[in-house]
């Protein structure tokens, strides 16, 4: 009881006693997460945007004739099976006529006098979002061609070949740039950590001449670097969702009349608790290993 | 009882400190170690405490071996011992008090306790109006009486002093003396590193003169007055 | 003379005696600096990619009637005097025709016996980089419509918006990103070597006592820390590199066949230097900064 | 000549250590400064290096007002004067001869004049055999005579020692105090703070005496033998 008393008191005190070296710790924790969680902020609402995009990638197959009714919902419900497809969606063809008409615009009246026969009907698949690449879409197109009337595929090559590397370049940087970030983050909080212990080392030092066991010198030490982790997670958060509130939401509400600004949104709850978690295991991690360091004896 | 066989001490940068050291010091015993500058003084009393390890020979204190104790055990001996470093190794960011209180902290006694022991015992030592003083803010003279006050405060089985009185004039030094006379009455074994002959002639006691890391004599009182006059003629 | 080795090997030797110390400088500022180069490395190459993208973006105008080939050209050359416009480029019926027929593919033989007149000629304006917007494009359309022959526009407003949106929401994060990173690279690095002086104020106050004017105080760990940045940027332009070689350029051209890339680059000569530039006085200006806060006299 | 006109000093904190000191002490002189521990010795002696101003009152050295100086001044005047600090300040990353050396790379001299005049001091003083250690690789002594070494390379115009041999033995301190009195006839004005009686008496010069922050008295070495024998009696 009166240990941790001591303890807890020694935390605060020693906070209050070198203001520099935990302002240096907690403004280090709350950069460094800062930047992380607004690196990830982007990186969840980025995959947002693009999912939401990505619902028009498609595979159209054109059909040569007009099948049954019957045939057609036994294609449909196949396909639907594939592992791939989201939905299917058979196109007339008078929809395709009407749809034609309707891209022609003003000039529509080129169409008439034509039989909505000259488009052929079509299915439309939607596919799930993981299959949603170029590779996707041809394993779906190859599977399909298993069906013999199955032969006249779109599937948007082009589009999906730009998207694709658009994609990949995204997840790649952000993997990278991600993990990057992850190892810039620990490797200079544990900095920051060291030096705030090296600047004290002469009390570690004299406070095991006094015959103190290591886990007491430790003990206040460790409550210092998860405290302060937590509070300077606690600040980057805090931070985030201002640099969030005033730039992306509003910022972007102001400026966009589109759903894009309607759909960003702050990190998920789970996520936030994970910064706190992650500032305060720093803090603790950080401090333990200098202090193995020196406090040897 | 301190028993020390065939110590040598060799830093680590190659420099030689102690030779082939043998030693008995019967518990309650008061024990001078004097020499010139340089001689090992410090060198011996830091072994004692474990805050280096000698390189050869084997320490005994009380029943136990303590040349080779892992870090824990280390810390409970010294929390047995009390010792007064030459450079006072005071915590400067926390005061007076706090650095007179720790030991008893790293104990765990109780606050209302620790607080009457660390007043009185800074009452004894002229301090009591510099309980919230931090190191820094204090002469050098009182650095080293709250050093003293430190090494006391646990009333240690074992008090190390080393050149305790090098930053205070004789009335002080000769009230040091006597609280560490009066500690050594109530049972503890003092060994006090010293250069002061003052301190020697008035204060009588067993001297173990060192040199270049040896041990070049070791008087009883009667022959301790012998000593200094014959030092004195060189 | 004998000041300027004095101080020369004073700085040599000091970052010898503290390795610690100038490892975490040198650490620090080698990951953050790598943070920022590698930010503006993926900033640089997206921007070069949407450049190339946006060349796609264009307001086309049809043409009612069929102009006289001198009053075609006129129009040409008055559009493209336009400070909006890149280049204009006529579609004949014909052309347009034969896009229609390629576009439709297999289907073309729908097309057979059809004139190529069904479809209206028109004129395609390819913008210039800073008007590929929506705002760009409408402005343009809006000058256009001045002449009143000019009254069918066609600019892809879906497309554009959805582009704008996209390239507003990736200058917004890149500027905010950025502008952010940029001060957690100033904070961190100021800090860090904060804490460095902080550990070795003993020594300032030393050398205050011993008679030495600021100045000599000073320089030792003003070149100290322009010398520390200097070999933080350098490390973190080539762990950049690194970087860059392996993922971006390797990693991707295996990955990849498309022309995106073969277009990823790395960052051009004069912002390595600048890079450079920023290491040395970060580590020069961080020193200044807390020297002349524990220096004082 | 110093000359100290009503000094007062107030600490920060709001500790009163010195009142209304009056002083002159001419060019050549070899003064001792006493009085018990915290009676405000070092504090003077800090007052006349500017490593505190004073609360009140002015100082005079040679023609010079130096209670308002700006920082390069107070440099280059430091660079006229030695002081022997009470804790030594060294610097412990640096090798005894590097810290030695410093006052003089301060002022620029060249390489190979500085290095023969530190090996030279470092011989005076005994430690010519540990020019590359590093502080904390010395004892207290020897770390003290690095400090005395340091404060005496740039042949001061003024000497000031706080308690420079209160971590020596008597023989070493008669040597150190033989130097003083050397650099002493050669000009260099030397002002001592110390407790050592037998120091006093040994060498007997004006001794004025502090006591809670007052001058309380200021004897010429015949009257000077009078004091210790008073103050033994107390
Ligand atoms: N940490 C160390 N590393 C290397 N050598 C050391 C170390 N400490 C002391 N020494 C050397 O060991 C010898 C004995 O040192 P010690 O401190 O025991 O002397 P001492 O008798 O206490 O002297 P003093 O009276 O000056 O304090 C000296 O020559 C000293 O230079
Ligand atoms: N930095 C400081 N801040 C506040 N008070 C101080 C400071 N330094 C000294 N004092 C106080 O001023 C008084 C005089 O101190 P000073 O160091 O001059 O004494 P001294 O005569 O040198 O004593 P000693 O012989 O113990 O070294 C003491 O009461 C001390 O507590
Ligand atoms: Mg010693
Ligand atoms: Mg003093």
């Amino acid at each position: 009881m009166e240990r941790l008393r001591y303890f807890l008191q020694r935390t605060l005190l020693s906070m209050r006693q070198t203001p520099l070296l935990s302002g240096a710790t907690i403004g280090t924790v709350a950069i460094a997460l800062m930047l992380l969680s607004f690196f990830t902020l982007i990186v969840f609402n980025v995959q947002n945007l693009t999912r939401q995009w990505s619902r028009d990638i498609q595979v159209i197959v054109y059909l040569d004739r007009i099948p049954s009714n019957s045939v057609l919902e036994q294609w449909c419900q196949e396909i639907t099976k594939l592992p791939a497809v989201e939905t299917v969606h058979y196109v007339s063809q008078a929809e395709a006529f009407e749809r034609f008409r309707k891209r022609l615009g003003q000039n529509d009246d080129l169409l008439d006098g034509l039989m909505p026969e000259i488009l052929p009907a079509s299915l439309e698949i939607a596919l799930r979002e993981e299959a949603r690449t170029q590779r996707g879409a041809e394993e779906l197109v190859e599977l399909l061609s298993r069906n013999s009337t199955f032969s006249d595929f779109r599937y948007g090559q082009e589009w999906l070949e730009r998207y694709d590397a658009f994609m990949f370049l995204l997840r790649l940087t952000g993997t990278l740039a991600g993990g990057f970030l992850i190892f810039a983050t620990l490797f200079i909080i544990s900095n920051t950590i060291k030096l705030t212990i090296y600047a004290r080392r002469d009390e570690l030092e004299i406070l095991s001449l006094i015959g103190a066991t290591p886990f007491f010198i430790k003990a206040p030490f460790l409550a210092e670097g998860a405290f302060q982790g937590a509070i300077g997670a606690l600040l980057a958060l805090g931070g985030c969702h201002v640099l969030y509130y005033f730039f992306l939401k509003k910022g972007l509400a102001a400026l966009l009349t589109t759903a894009a600004a309607q759909n960003i949104s702050f990190l998920p709850t789970w996520m936030q608790v994970a910064v706190l978690g992650l500032g305060l295991t720093l803090g603790l991690a950080g401090s333990m290993l200098p202090l193995r360091k020196f406090v040897r004896m | 009882m301190i028993q020390l066989c065939n110590i040598g001490k060799v830093y680590d940068n190659g420099a030689p400190a102690l030779h082939d050291i043998n030693l008995k010091i019967p518990s309650g015993d008061f024990v001078y170690i004097t020499g010139s500058s340089g001689a090992g003084k410090s060198t011996l009393l830091r072994l004692l405490y474990c805050a280096d390890r000698p390189s050869r020979g084997q320490i005994l204190m009380g029943e136990r071996n303590i040349t080779r104790l892992r870090p824990r055990s280390v810390a409970l001996l010294r929390r047995e011992i009390g010792f007064v470093f030459q450079d006072f190794k005071l915590l400067n960011k926390r005061t007076v008090f706090e650095n007179v209180a720790l030991p008893l902290q790293v104990q765990g006694l109780a606050k209302q306790e620790i607080q009457s022991r660390v007043y009185q015992l800074l009452q004894y030592v002229g301090l009591e109006y510099k309980l919230q003083r931090k190191p820094l803010e204090l002469s050098g003279g009182e650095q080293q009486r709250v050093a003293i006050a430190r090494a006391m405060i646990v009333r240690p089985r074992v008090l190390l002093a080393d050149e305790p009185t090098g930053n205070l004039d004789s009335d002080l030094a000769i009230e040091i003396m006597e609280m560490f006379t009066r500690i050594n009455h109530e049972g503890t074994t003092v060994l006090l590193a010293t250069h002061d002959r003052e301190l020697l002639d008035r204060f009588p006691r067993r001297t173990i003169v060192l040199k270049g890391g040896h041990i070049v004599s070791d008087t009883l009182p009667q022959t301790a007055e012998e000593t200094p006059s014959k030092e004195e003629a060189i």
